[in-house]
C-alpha cells in the first residue's frame, strides 16, 4: 500500500494491507509490547503451540496436538519441520525456553503474571515439552495461546531486553515475517516458510496515526485500507463510510466502577447502592464508548457467561439483584447509609483517559444525589502507577479486557484476596473469607457445579455491590470493501483473519 | 562675484532659465496634509555660486533642501517648481523637479544634484567600508579612482578605504561622505549643516575643504547652517528663512553689515563674538512659530521689536531692497550696534584666597586604558565664573562628572568647601541636551518641586518662585517637558540646579543645541543670577564666543590635561599654546554691524 | 478591518472590557449552568434552546463559553501580571543598579534563553502533577526573561539621560530613581510587556489544555472546550469553533492595544 | 579565526549549561510521582520479583546523586541509556526521528522566511498603505489564532475536502506540505512583525536617504542597505524559530501524526521515560545553543562592528 498518498487507494497489487493503529507497535516480543498494536503485528509473525478457535476453545498450533496426563502438568508433541522465518527449523528448546524466559524476574517480562502459576517447563523428548503448574489453572492453555510466542532461544537469550526492536528483529514461525521496523511502522510480507496455509496477504503494513479524526480521514479517504480497533469513543462517526466496511463484535470485557471498600464513606453498602442506583449506564456508555457495547448488569464478560451458562445466561444474569437508574431510589439507599446528607469524593484519573466523559456524567448524576465527586487528572504515568499501588483508590472507571473464555481469571481479579494486594485488579479491595473460600472451591469445580458456584458469586458482588457493572464495549473493524474479515471475540491473529475480496 | 544675478525676481513663466543660473526654485511649499510647513520659498543658485540658508531651527531649511532633492521624509508633499538647468555643453530646456517621476530624479541625484546630510555618524551605511561607498557611487568607468577621489577630501591614508564607519572619527566620516557625494561630479552640492556635529577646529577644517573643493571644481554649493558666521564667511549670498518663508536675501557681505530685516538683525544681535564680551546679550523674545499659523501676516511680527499695524494683515511681499537684495520686511530697520563691555576690573581675574570653594588636585580618570583625565589641577573661588573649553574627547565631561560625584575618578582628590555639607548643596549641574535633562514623565512643577525639597530646610522655595527666578511663568509648573521649547526647558533645568541654592553651578555646554537667540537668552540668565545669587560658574564648552561673555578665568583642557589657564580675556586675544591658537583661530569672526548707512532704503 | 486597525483603539477596548465583565459576571449571564448535562440529548447544533448547541454531554456550550471566560483569562493575566512584575523589577534592578546582580541574572537569563522553552514546559507541567497552578507559575518563570532583558536594557539606556544624572546630582535614592523616575518613562513598554504576555499565555494554557496538561476534565475553560469537543466537529462545530474564536479575538483585541497603547504613551 | 575564537569561547558555557539542564531535568524526573516501573510492566499486574528486577536494574531504589552519576557517567561516554519504553537505544530512537523533524523544521523556516520578509519589508516601506494595513491585521490574526485549530484547519480543507495532499505519513516530501504551512503561519507572523518594524527603522534612516541622494539604483539601496541592515534584527528571530522548530514542534507534529522529535517528548513525558526526556531536553538545549551561535557568527559576516568588536 502507499502510505498515505494523496492518491486513494492501496494501488498496484491488490494482495496488500495498511492498517492503521492509534499508536505505534512498539516492541514486537509479548515479553515488552504487551500492548495492543504491538500484539496486532506479534500474534502475525510469531506462533504459540495452542491457539484459540472460533468459540474460544483451545486447539492445537505449532503443538500438533497436546495433553493433560495429570491435572496441572501439560504435554506439547511439536509439529515436525517447523522452521523460523530464515530456514532455521525449531527445536524443542527453542519452545521450552519461549515459555521459560517469562519466569525470569531479570526479563521482567509484561505476561509475568499470567504465567505465574507454572511451576516448570521441560524438554521431555526431541519434539516434546511438558509444562507443570504449581496446581491446577484452568485458564493457563487460554493464556499460552496468546504468550507462549515461539522464538530462537539463542536469539532471546543474547538479547533478553531488546528482542523485537528495530535494533534486535525477532524471528517468528507465523503466517508473516517482519521486513521493515521504523518509525512509519511495521512492513510484514508472506512467510513462505510457514507450516500451515499460506496467508493470502503478500504485504501487510501497520502504521500509526494519533489524531483520533485523522485516522478515519485516512480510513474514509482510502489512504488505509482500515483498522481492527476503531477508537471507541469516536465509534458514531465511523459508520456510513463509502467503500468501508465497518462491524462491531462483543469484546470480552467488561467495564465497572470500582469502590473501594476501605474508603471511608463506601465502606457503607448502602453508600454502595446507592451509587449503583444513581449511574446512568446509557449515559455511561454513550459518552465512553459511542453507545457501542451493552449494558453489564454482572461482572462477567458477557462471552464468558456464554461459554459457562451456555444460551440461558440471561435468565442467570435476571435473577441477580439490580439497581436501575432511579435518582430516588439512589437517595433512598443513602439515606439508610451513615452518610445521609451526602459527601466528597476525590477520584483521581489518568488526564489522558478517554473515558473521562463518561467519569463526568457519573460526577453529575452522584452530585443530585448530594454525593460530590472531584475528578483529579494526574499525569498518566503517575495515575497508572498510583492505582496499581492501591494508593488513594476511591472510586474508579475501568475496563478489563481477557484473552480466555474461563472466569477463572476474572472473578480472583476482582475479588480474590491476592489481587487485593497492590499490583492487583482487586481496586475495590473487597475480600472476605467467605468469598475467598468460594472462589478457591469454584477453580476446582466443573460443569453444573462450577455454574452454580460462579452464580452464588456473582449474587454476593451484586449485592455487596463493590464494582458496578456497566457495560460491555463492543470492538470495532473498519475494512475497506477489497477486503473481508472473519475477526470475532476469540480472534487471536486478526490480520490472519483478513483475506481479499 | 554673482550678485548681479536677478535673484529672487517674480517666478519666470518662460521655459528658459537666464544664463548662469543652476537651479530655480520658484512658490516652493511643503505641506504635511494640507498643512503648510514650507511656504512660497523662491531660491536661485547660479552656476559656481555658494548660497548660505540661513535660520533658526525648525524654519523649515532642511525640507527645502530635500524637496530640491526630491528626498522628502514620506508624508510630506512639495508644490511649485523646481528647476535646473540643462547640463552644460547640452543646452536645452531646464528640467523640472517638481513632480518628476522617480526614475528622472535618480537620473539628477548624485550626478547633478549632491546631498550632503547633517549627521556623519548616520550618514553612511553601517556595513559598508568607506571604500565600497565611494565605489558604489561613481561612474562605472571611474571605479578605480576611490583612492584619489579620498586624496581630494584630505585623506591620503588609503587604509581608510578599507576601513568601516565605527572606526572612523566623525570629521574622517564627514570627509568620506563628502567624497561619496561628489563621486558622481554633481553640478550643485546641497550640504545640510555638514558640521554641526563636529568639534570646532574640525567643523573648521571641512568648511575650508568644502571652500577649497568648490573653488576647484566651480561648483554650486547651496551651504544650510544656522551659524551665521560661517555662512558670511563662506558665501556669497545669504537668504534668510523663517517659518517656512523667506524674509530677506543678499549678498553676504551686505547682509553681514547692514540687514534688512529684523529678523537678521536680531539673529546678528544675539551672535557672540570671540572677540570682545558684550554688556548684555540680546536674544529675540519668543520662538518661531509655525508656518500654518502666520499665513496671512509678517511670519516674524510676533517677536518684532519694529511691529506696526500693517505687518499684522497682509503677507509682505519680497520687495527688492538694494542691489540684488530683497526683503520681506515693509519698513526701514534699525540697527542697534551692540556695546562692548570694556575690559575692566569687572571682568578680572579674582585673586587667589586661601580658601577656594573648589579645589582639585591630581584628578585622574581612565577607563580601562583610555585616560580621560590624566591629573588635573583646579581651583574655583567663591562667586568666580570659570570656563572650561577643549575639543571633544578632552575631558570635560569627565571632569564635571567627576565633581558631581556622578563618576568615581581614578585618582586624585576633590574638595569643597565648607567640608561636611552634603556635595547636593554645594554642587549643581545644568546638563548639555535640554531635550532629555528633564524627565519626560513628570510635570515641570514636580520636577522642581523635588529639587527644591532637596535644599536646605530654610530655603526651600516653592517652584512658581523658581520658575519665576528664570524667567518663566508660575503657570508652566503644570505643564509636562515636551510642552516646553528647548530654550524653556533649558531654563527650567536652570531652575531645577538652583532650587538648592547650591555654590557653584557647572553648566556642561547647556547650550550647544540652541539656536543663536535662545543661546543669548540662556546665557544672560547664566549671567545674571550668578552675579545675584553669587554663584560660582565652571562653564564647559567648546564654544570659545560663549566663554568670552560669560566665563572671568578659563582652563583649557586637552587629552585629559590642562594646557593653559588665565583670565579668559588674556587667553582669547593671546593664546599661549599651540591648541589654543588653533582653537581661536578656528572661529570665524563676528559680522560687525556698520549702523544705519548699511541700511538702504 | 480598516477601521479596526486605524482605530483599533476603539473596539479592542471594548472587546477587552465585555470579557472583563463576562469575567466577573459570568455566571449570573449563563443561561444554564454550565456543568447540568443531558447525555440523551447529546451534543446538538444551535437552536432557540440552546444559541450554540450543547456538547458531547449536553451541556450548554454558550454558558460554559461565559462561565469558561473566568478560567481562560485569570490564568492569562494573572501571567501577565506575574511576568511583568518580576520582569519589570528585576530588569530596573539589574539596568539601573548594575553590578553583580545584573551579572547574576544576565547570565541566569542567558540560561533560560538557551532553554527549549515549550519542551521546558511540557516537561515541568506534565511531570509535576499537572496543575494549573503549576503551568501558571511555569509561564511566570519562563516568560520572565524576556521582559527583564528588554527592561534592563530600556533601563540602561534612560539610565544614560541627563535627567538621571540630574536626579542623582540631586542626591536621590537609587529607589526613589527607578520607581518615580525611571519606571513613568517605561511606562509604554511595561504596559505593552503586559499585553503582550498576556496574549502569549492565553495560547500557551489553551496549547497545554489541548494536550490535555493542566485543568481538570469538565472545567468550563475555552482553550479545554476545543480539545474536548473536537470530537463533535461533526455534530456541533460550534462547540469547538466558538472557544476557538474567543481565544483568537481576545488574542487581536490584546495584541492592537498593546500595539495602541506602546504608540500612544510613546508619542 | 575570529570565528573560531567566539565558538571555543562558547564551548565552556555551553558544556556549562547542558550540565545544569541535565540535573534539573534529571531531578524533576526523578523526585515526580510515577516513575518507569509502570511503563515497563505495561498496564498489568505484575509479580514483586519482577518489581525487584527492575528496582534493581534501573537503580531505582538509590539516591538520586547515585542515579544522576550513573547517568551521567554513561552520557560522557557517549551511552544516553537504554529508552524504558522503545527497548533501544535513546539516540538510535531519536535518529529515527530526527529527519522528521528536521525535514518539517526546515520546510517550515523557509516557508517562514520566504512569506515573512517580503511581507513584512512591503509592509514596512509602504507604511499605512492598504499593503501594510492587509499584512499587519493577517499577521495579528495568525498570531492570535492557536497553532492546533490551524493545523486541523489545513487537515480538513486540503487533506478532506480538497483531497490534494496527503493527511498522514512522514516518508515523502507532500506530507510536510500541510505541516510545514501550518507551522509557517504563525511564525511568518513574527518574521513580519519583525521584519516591518525593522524597514521601518532603516527606511528612515540617513545613511538610505544619503544613499538615495547619491543616485543609487532602487536595487542597490533596496539590497545592500535596507535589507541588510534590515537582515539583522530579523536573523534573531528566525534563528529563535528555527531552534524552535528543531526542538520539536509539538502542536503540529500532533495534530498532523508525524513521528517528530515534538510527539516524542510528549510520549516519553507521559511514560517518565528518563533517559529519553532527558536526551531530548538536552537534545534541545544543545540546538537552541547551536543555532544562536550560528545567529552569532552570521551577525559576524554580515556586522563589521560586531566581527571587529568580538576581535578586540
Ligand atoms: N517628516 C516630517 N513630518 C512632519 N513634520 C516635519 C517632518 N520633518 C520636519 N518637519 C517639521 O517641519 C519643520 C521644518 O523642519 P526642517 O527640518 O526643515 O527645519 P530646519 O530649518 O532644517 O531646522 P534644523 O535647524 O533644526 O535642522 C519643523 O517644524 C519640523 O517639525
Ligand atoms: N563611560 C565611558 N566609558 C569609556 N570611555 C569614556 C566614557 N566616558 C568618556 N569616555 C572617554 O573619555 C574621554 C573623555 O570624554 P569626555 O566625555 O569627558 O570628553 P568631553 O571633553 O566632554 O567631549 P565632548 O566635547 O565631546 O563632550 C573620551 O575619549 C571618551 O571616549
Ligand atoms: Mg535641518
Ligand atoms: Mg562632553
Amino acid at each position: 500500500a502507499t502510505n498515505g498518498g494523496a492518491k486513494s487507494g492501496s494501488g498496484g497489487s491488490a494482495a496488500s494491507l495498511t492498517l492503521v493503529t492509534p499508536s505505534p507497535p512498539t516492541v514486537l516480543d509479548i515479553a515488552h509490547g504487551f500492548n495492543t498494536p504491538s500484539t496486532l503485528v506479534q500474534f502475525a509473525i510469531l506462533d504459540t503451540p495452542v491457539t484459540l478457535g472460533e468459540d474460544g476453545s483451545i486447539k492445537p498450533s505449532l503443538a500438533e496436538s497436546f495433553t493433560e496426563p495429570k491435572p496441572g502438568t501439560y504435554v506439547f508433541k511439536l509439529r515436525p519441520g517447523v522452521r523460523f522465518s530464515d530456514g532455521t527449523p525449531v527445536t524443542a528448546e527453542d519452545v521450552a525456553y519461549s515459555l521459560e524466559r517469562h519466569l525470569d524476574p531479570e526479563l521482567a517480562s509484561q505476561a509475568a503474571s499470567t504465567v505465574i502459576t507454572v511451576k516448570k517447563v521441560e524438554v521431555t523428548a526431541p519434539d516434546q515439552v511438558t509444562v507443570e503448574l504449581k496446581s491446577p489453572n484452568p485458564t493457563f492453555l487460554a493464556n499460552a495461546a496468546l504468550i507462549w510466542q515461539i522464538v530462537p532461544k539463542k536469539l532471546a537469550e543474547a538479547n533478553p531486553q531488546t528482542l523485537g526492536t528495530p535494533e534486535v528483529p525477532t524471528l517468528g514461525t507465523g503466517p508473516y515475517k517482519v521486513t521493515a521496523f521504523t518509525v512509519d511502522g511495521v512492513t510484514l510480507e508472506r512467510n513462505d516458510q510457514y507450516w500451515g496455509p499460506k496467508a493470502t496477504l503478500d504485504r501487510v503494513k501497520v502504521t500509526a496515526i494519533g489524531e483520533p479524526e485523522a485516522m478515519r480521514l485516512a480510513v474514509s479517504s482510502g489512504s488505509v485500507d482500515g483498522t481492527t480497533l476503531i477508537p471507541p469513543q469516536e465509534a458514531r462517526k465511523w459508520e456510513g463510510m463509502k467503500g468501508v466496511d465497518v462491524r462491531f463484535y462483543p469484546g470480552n470485557a467488561i467495564a465497572f466502577l470500582s469502590l473501594n471498600v476501605k474508603d471511608k464513606y463506601l465502606r457503607d453498602v448502602h453508600v454502595r447502592r446507592a451509587i449503583a442506583h444513581a449511574v446512568n449506564r446509557t449515559a455511561v456508555q454513550q459518552l465512553a464508548v459511542g453507545g457501542k457495547a451493552a449494558p453489564a448488569r454482572t461482572i462477567l464478560p458477557q462471552p464468558q457467561l456464554k461459554a459457562l451458562y451456555g444460551e440461558q445466561y440471561e435468565q442467570v444474569v435476571a435473577g441477580l439483584p439490580d439497581y436501575p437508574y432511579d435518582l430516588a431510589a439512589a437517595k433512598a439507599e443513602l439515606a439508610k447509609s451513615a452518610y445521609p446528607d451526602g459527601f466528597t469524593l476525590t477520584v483521581p484519573y489518568a488526564s489522558d483517559d478517554k473515558r473521562v466523559d463518561a467519569l463526568q456524567a457519573v460526577a453529575a448524576d452522584l452530585g443530585k444525589i448530594g454525593i460530590k465527586v472531584d475528578l483529579k487528572p494526574l499525569p498518566p504515568d503517575a495515575a497508572r502507577a498510583q492505582r496499581m499501588r492501591h494508593q488513594d483508590l476511591t472510586m474508579g472507571l475501568s475496563e478489563l479486557s481477557y484473552g480466555t473464555p474461563d472466569p477463572g481469571e476474572v472473578l480472583p481479579d476482582l475479588l480474590g484476596e491476592v489481587a487485593a494486594q497492590p499490583q492487583g485488579f482487586n481496586f475495590a479491595q473487597y475480600t472476605t473469607p467467605e468469598m475467598e473460600a468460594k472462589i478457591n472451591t469454584m477453580l476446582g469445580l466443573t460443569g453444573k457445579a462450577r455454574q452454580d458456584a460462579v452464580t452464588e458469586i456473582i449474587t454476593l458482588a451484586a449485592e455487596e455491590q463493590p464494582y458496578i457493572p456497566l457495560y460491555y464495549a463492543q470492538y470495532g473493524v473498519a475494512l475497506n470493501e477489497k477486503f473481508v474479515h472473519s475477526i470475532g471475540p476469540w480472534t487471536v491473529n486478526a490480520i490472519g483473519a483478513i483475506k481479499v475480496r | 562675484m554673482t550678485a548681479d544675478l536677478p535673484a529672487g525676481l517674480p517666478a519666470d513663466p518662460s521655459d528658459e532659465l537666464p544664463p548662469g543660473v543652476l537651479l530655480s526654485v520658484r512658490g516652493l511649499g511643503v505641506g504635511l496634509g494640507g498643512r503648510p510647513i514650507v511656504d512660497g520659498v523662491d531660491l536661485t543658485v547660479g552656476a559656481g555660486e555658494t548660497v548660505g540658508l540661513v535660520g533658526e531651527s525648525g524654519s523649515g531649511k532642511s525640507l527645502t533642501a530635500r524637496a530640491v532633492a526630491g528626498l522628502l521624509p514620506p508624508g510630506l508633499t512639495a508644490t511649485g517648481s523646481i528647476r535646473l538647468a540643462a547640463p552644460a555643453g547640452r543646452p536645452g530646456p531646464p528640467v523640472e523637479l517638481a513632480g518628476a517621476p522617480e526614475r528622472v530624479l535618480r537620473k539628477i541625484r548624485g550626478r547633478r544634484i549632491g546631498l550632503l546630510m547633517q549627521d556623519p555618524f548616520a550618514m553612511l551605511n553601517p556595513l559598508l567600508t568607506a571604500g565600497a561607498h565611494l565605489a558604489e557611487t561613481l561612474p562605472r568607468p571611474a571605479r578605480g579612482e576611490v583612492t584619489q577621489r579620498l586624496a581630494e577630501v584630505g585623506i591620503t591614508d588609503p587604509d581608510v578605504a578599507r576601513r568601516y564607519p565605527f572606526q572612523l572619527s566623525g570629521g574622517m566620516r564627514q570627509r568620506v561622505a563628502i567624497a561619496a557625494a561628489l563621486a558622481g561630479d554633481p553640478e550643485l552640492l546641497i550640504a545640510d549643516e555638514p558640521t554641526t556635529a563636529l568639534d570646532a577646529t574640525i567643523q573648521h577644517e571641512i568648511m575650508q575643504l568644502l571652500a577649497r573643493i568648490q573653488a576647484a571644481r566651480g561648483m554650486a554649493v547651496l551651504l544650510i547652517t544656522h551659524d551665521l558666521r560661517v555662512a558670511f564667511e563662506l558665501c556669497d549670498r545669504v537668504q534668510v528663512m523663517y517659518a517656512g518663508r523667506v524674509l530677506e536675501t543678499g549678498s553676504a557681505k551686505a547682509l553681514a553689515t547692514g540687514p534688512s530685516h529684523p529678523y537678521t538683525l536680531g539673529l546678528i544681535n544675539a551672535l557672540p563674538a570671540v572677540e570682545r564680551t558684550a554688556v548684555r546679550l540680546e536674544g529675540i523674545p519668543g520662538s518661531v512659530p509655525r508656518a500654518a499659523d502666520v499665513a496671512g501676516q509678517c511670519a516674524f511680527a510676533e517677536r518684532c521689536a519694529q511691529r506696526r499695524d500693517d505687518c499684522l494683515t497682509a503677507r509682505p511681499p519680497l520687495r527688492p531692497a538694494g542691489a540684488g537684495r530683497l526683503t520681506a520686511c515693509l519698513h526701514e530697520v534699525v540697527p542697534r550696534p551692540v556695546a562692548s563691555a570694556p575690559e575692566g576690573p569687572a571682568a578680572a581675574a579674582r585673586e587667589p584666597s586661601a580658601q577656594p570653594l573648589l579645589l582639585v588636585e591630581g584628578l585622574r580618570k581612565q577607563y580601562g586604558t583610555a585616560v580621560a583625565l590624566a591629573g588635573v589641577d583646579l581651583r574655583i573661588e567663591p562667586g568666580e565664573r570659570l570656563g572650561l573649553v577643549g575639543e571633544s574627547g578632552s575631558g570635560k565631561t569627565t571632569l564635571a562628572r567627576c565633581l558631581l560625584g556622578l563618576t568615581e575618578p581614578s585618582g586624585g582628590r576633590i574638595t569643597f568647601q565648607p567640608p561636611g555639607t552634603p556635595r547636593h548643596r554645594v554642587v549643581q549641574c545644568v546638563f548639555q541636551d535640554p531635550s532629555t535633562s528633564l524627565n519626560p514623565a513628570m510635570p515641570v512643577g514636580a520636577t522642581l518641586a523635588e529639587a527644591s525639597g532637596r535644599a536646605a530646610p530654610g530655603e526651600r522655595r516653592p517652584p512658581g518662585e523658581l520658575l519665576e527666578l528664570v524667567g518663566l511663568p508660575a503657570a508652566y509648573a503644570t505643564l509636562r517637558p515636551h510642552r516646553l521649547s528647548g530654550g524653556e526647558k533649558q531654563r527650567v533645568a536652570i531652575a531645577r540646579a538652583l532650587a538648592v541654592r547650591p555654590e557653584l553651578l557647572i553648566c556642561d555646554e547647556p547650550t550647544a543645541s540652541l539656536d543663536v537667540s535662545v543661546q543669548a537668552h540662556i546665557l544672560e540668565l547664566l549671567r545674571t543670577v550668578s552675579a545675584e545669587l553669587g554663584t560660582a560658574l565652571l562653564f564647559v564648552t567648546h564654544d570659545l564666543a560663549v566663554v568670552r561673555q560669560i566665563t572671568d578665568r578659563i582652563v583649557v583642557l586637552l587629552h585629559g590635561r590642562v594646557v593653559e589657564s588665565g583670565p579668559t580675556a588674556a587667553v582669547l586675544d593671546s593664546p599661549d599654546h599651540d591648541y589654543t591658537r588653533r582653537l581661536v583661530a578656528s572661529v570665524p569672526p563676528a559680522p560687525a554691524l556698520t549702523g544705519r548707512d548699511a541700511c538702504t532704503s | 478591518m480598516r477601521a479596526v486597525l486605524r482605530k483599533g483603539w476603539g473596539p479592542s477596548v471594548a472587546v477587552l472590557a465585555l470579557l472583563a465583565l463576562i469575567t466577573l459576571a459570568g455566571p449570573w449571564l449563563a443561561p444554564y449552568d454550565p456543568g447540568a448535562h443531558d447525555v440523551d440529548l447529546g451534543a446538538v447544533g444551535p437552536s432557540a434552546q440552546h444559541l450554540l448547541g450543547t456538547d458531547n454531554l449536553g451541556r450548554d456550550v454558550l454558558s460554559r463559553l461565559l462561565a469558561g471566560t473566568r478560567t481562560a483569562l485569570i490564568g492569562p493575566v494573572l501571567i501577565a501580571l506575574g511576568t511583568t512584575l518580576l520582569g519589570t523589577t528585576l530588569g530596573l534592578l539589574a539596568g539601573y543598579r548594575r553590578g553583580w546582580l545584573d551579572a547574576v541574572l544576565m547570565r541566569l537569563t542567558d540560561l533560560m534563553f538557551a532553554l527549549p522553552g515549550l519542551l521546558i514546559l511540557i516537561v515541568v507541567v506534565g511531570v509535576a502533577g499537572g496543575s494549573y497552578a503549576t503551568a501558571v507559575l511555569a509561564l511566570i518563570v519562563l516568560g520572565a526573561p524576556a521582559d527583564i532583558r528588554v527592561i534592563r536594557s530600556l533601563a540602561l539606556s534612560q539610565r544614560e539621560l541627563a535627567y538621571v544624572d540630574a536626579a542623582r546630582t540631586l542626591g536621590l535614592s537609587g529607589r526613589r530613581i527607578m520607581f518615580r523616575h525611571l519606571l513613568p518613562n517605561l511606562g509604554p513598554t511595561v504596559t505593552a510587556n503586559l499585553l503582550l504576555s498576556f496574549v502569549f499565555a492565553l495560547i500557551a494554557l489553551s496549547g497545554l489544555s489541548f494536550l490535555g496538561i493542566g485543568l481538570p476534565a469538565g472545567t468550563p475553560d475555552w482553550g479545554l472546550m476545543i480539545a474536548e469537543n473536537r470530537t463533535i466537529l461533526d455534530l456541533n462545530p460550534w462547540a469547538a469553533v466558538a472557544p476557538t474564536l474567543l481565544i483568537t479575538i481576545t488574542a487581536v483585541a490584546a495584541t492592537i492595544l498593546g500595539d495602541r497603547v506602546f504608540e500612544r504613551l510613546s508619542a | 579565526m575570529v570565528f573560531a575564537r567566539v565558538a571555543t569561547r562558547r564551548l565552556g558555557a555551553v558544556v556549562v549549561l547542558l550540565l545544569v539542564l541535565s540535573v534539573l531535568t534529571y531531578g524533576l524526573l526523578a523526585l515526580a510521582p510515577g516513575g518507569p516501573e509502570q511503563a515497563l510492566l505495561g498496564e498489568r499486574a505484575s509479580t514483586p520479583e519482577t518489581r525487584a528486577a527492575i528496582r534493581l536494574q534501573y537503580h531505582l531504589d538509590e539516591p538520586f546523586p547515585v542515579r544522576y552519576w550513573y547517568w551521567l557517567s554513561g552520557a560522557l561516554g557517549g551511552d544516553f541509556g537504554n529508552s524504558v519504553y522503545f527497548r533501544q537505544p535513546v539516540l538510535s530512537v531519536i535518529g529515527e526521528r530526527l529527519p522528521v523533524t528536521t525535514t518539517l523544521a526546515g520546510f517550515a523556516i523557509v516557508l517562514t522566511l520566504a512569506v515573512g520578509i517580503p511581507a513584512g519589508l512591503a509592509a514596512g516601506l509602504r507604511r499605512g498603505s492598504a499593503i501594510d494595513r492587509g499584512v499587519t491585521f493577517g499577521t495579528l490574526v495568525s498570531l492570535a489564532f492557536p497553532p492546533f485549530g490551524i493545523a486541523l484547519i489545513l487537515l480538513y480543507t486540503f487533506g478532506v475536502a480538497l483531497r490534494w495532499l496527503p493527511i498522514y505519513g512522514s516518508d515523502q516530501v507532500a506530507n510536510y506540505v500541510l505541516p510545514a504551512i501550518a507551522l509557517a503561519l504563525g511564525q511568518a507572523a513574527v518574521v513580519v512583525r519583525q521584519t516591518r518594524a525593522a524597514a521601518l527603522d532603516v527606511g528612515g534612516q540617513d545613511y538610505v536617504t544619503f544613499a538615495r541622494a547619491r543616485g543609487l539604483s532602487r536595487l542597490r539601496v533596496w539590497g545592500s542597505y535596507s535589507l541588510r541592515n534590515a537582515a539583522l534584527p530579523v536573523m534573531t528571530v528566525a534563528g529563535l524559530l528555527a531552534a524552535a522548530n528543531l526542538t520539536g514542534a509539538v502542536f503540529v507534529e500532533q495534530a498532523f501524526s508525524l513521528p517528530g522529535l515534538g510527539s516524542l517528548l510528549v510520549q516519553a513525558v507521559n511514560q517518565k521515560d528518563i533517559p529519553l526526556v532527558q536526551a531530548l531536553v538536552l537534545l534541545g538545549g544543545a540546538v537552541v545553543i547551536a543555532v544562536n551561535l550560528l545567529v552569532d557568527l552570521l551577525y559576524m559576516v554580515i556586522d563589521p562592528r560586531v566581527r571587529h568588536g568580538a576581535a578586540a
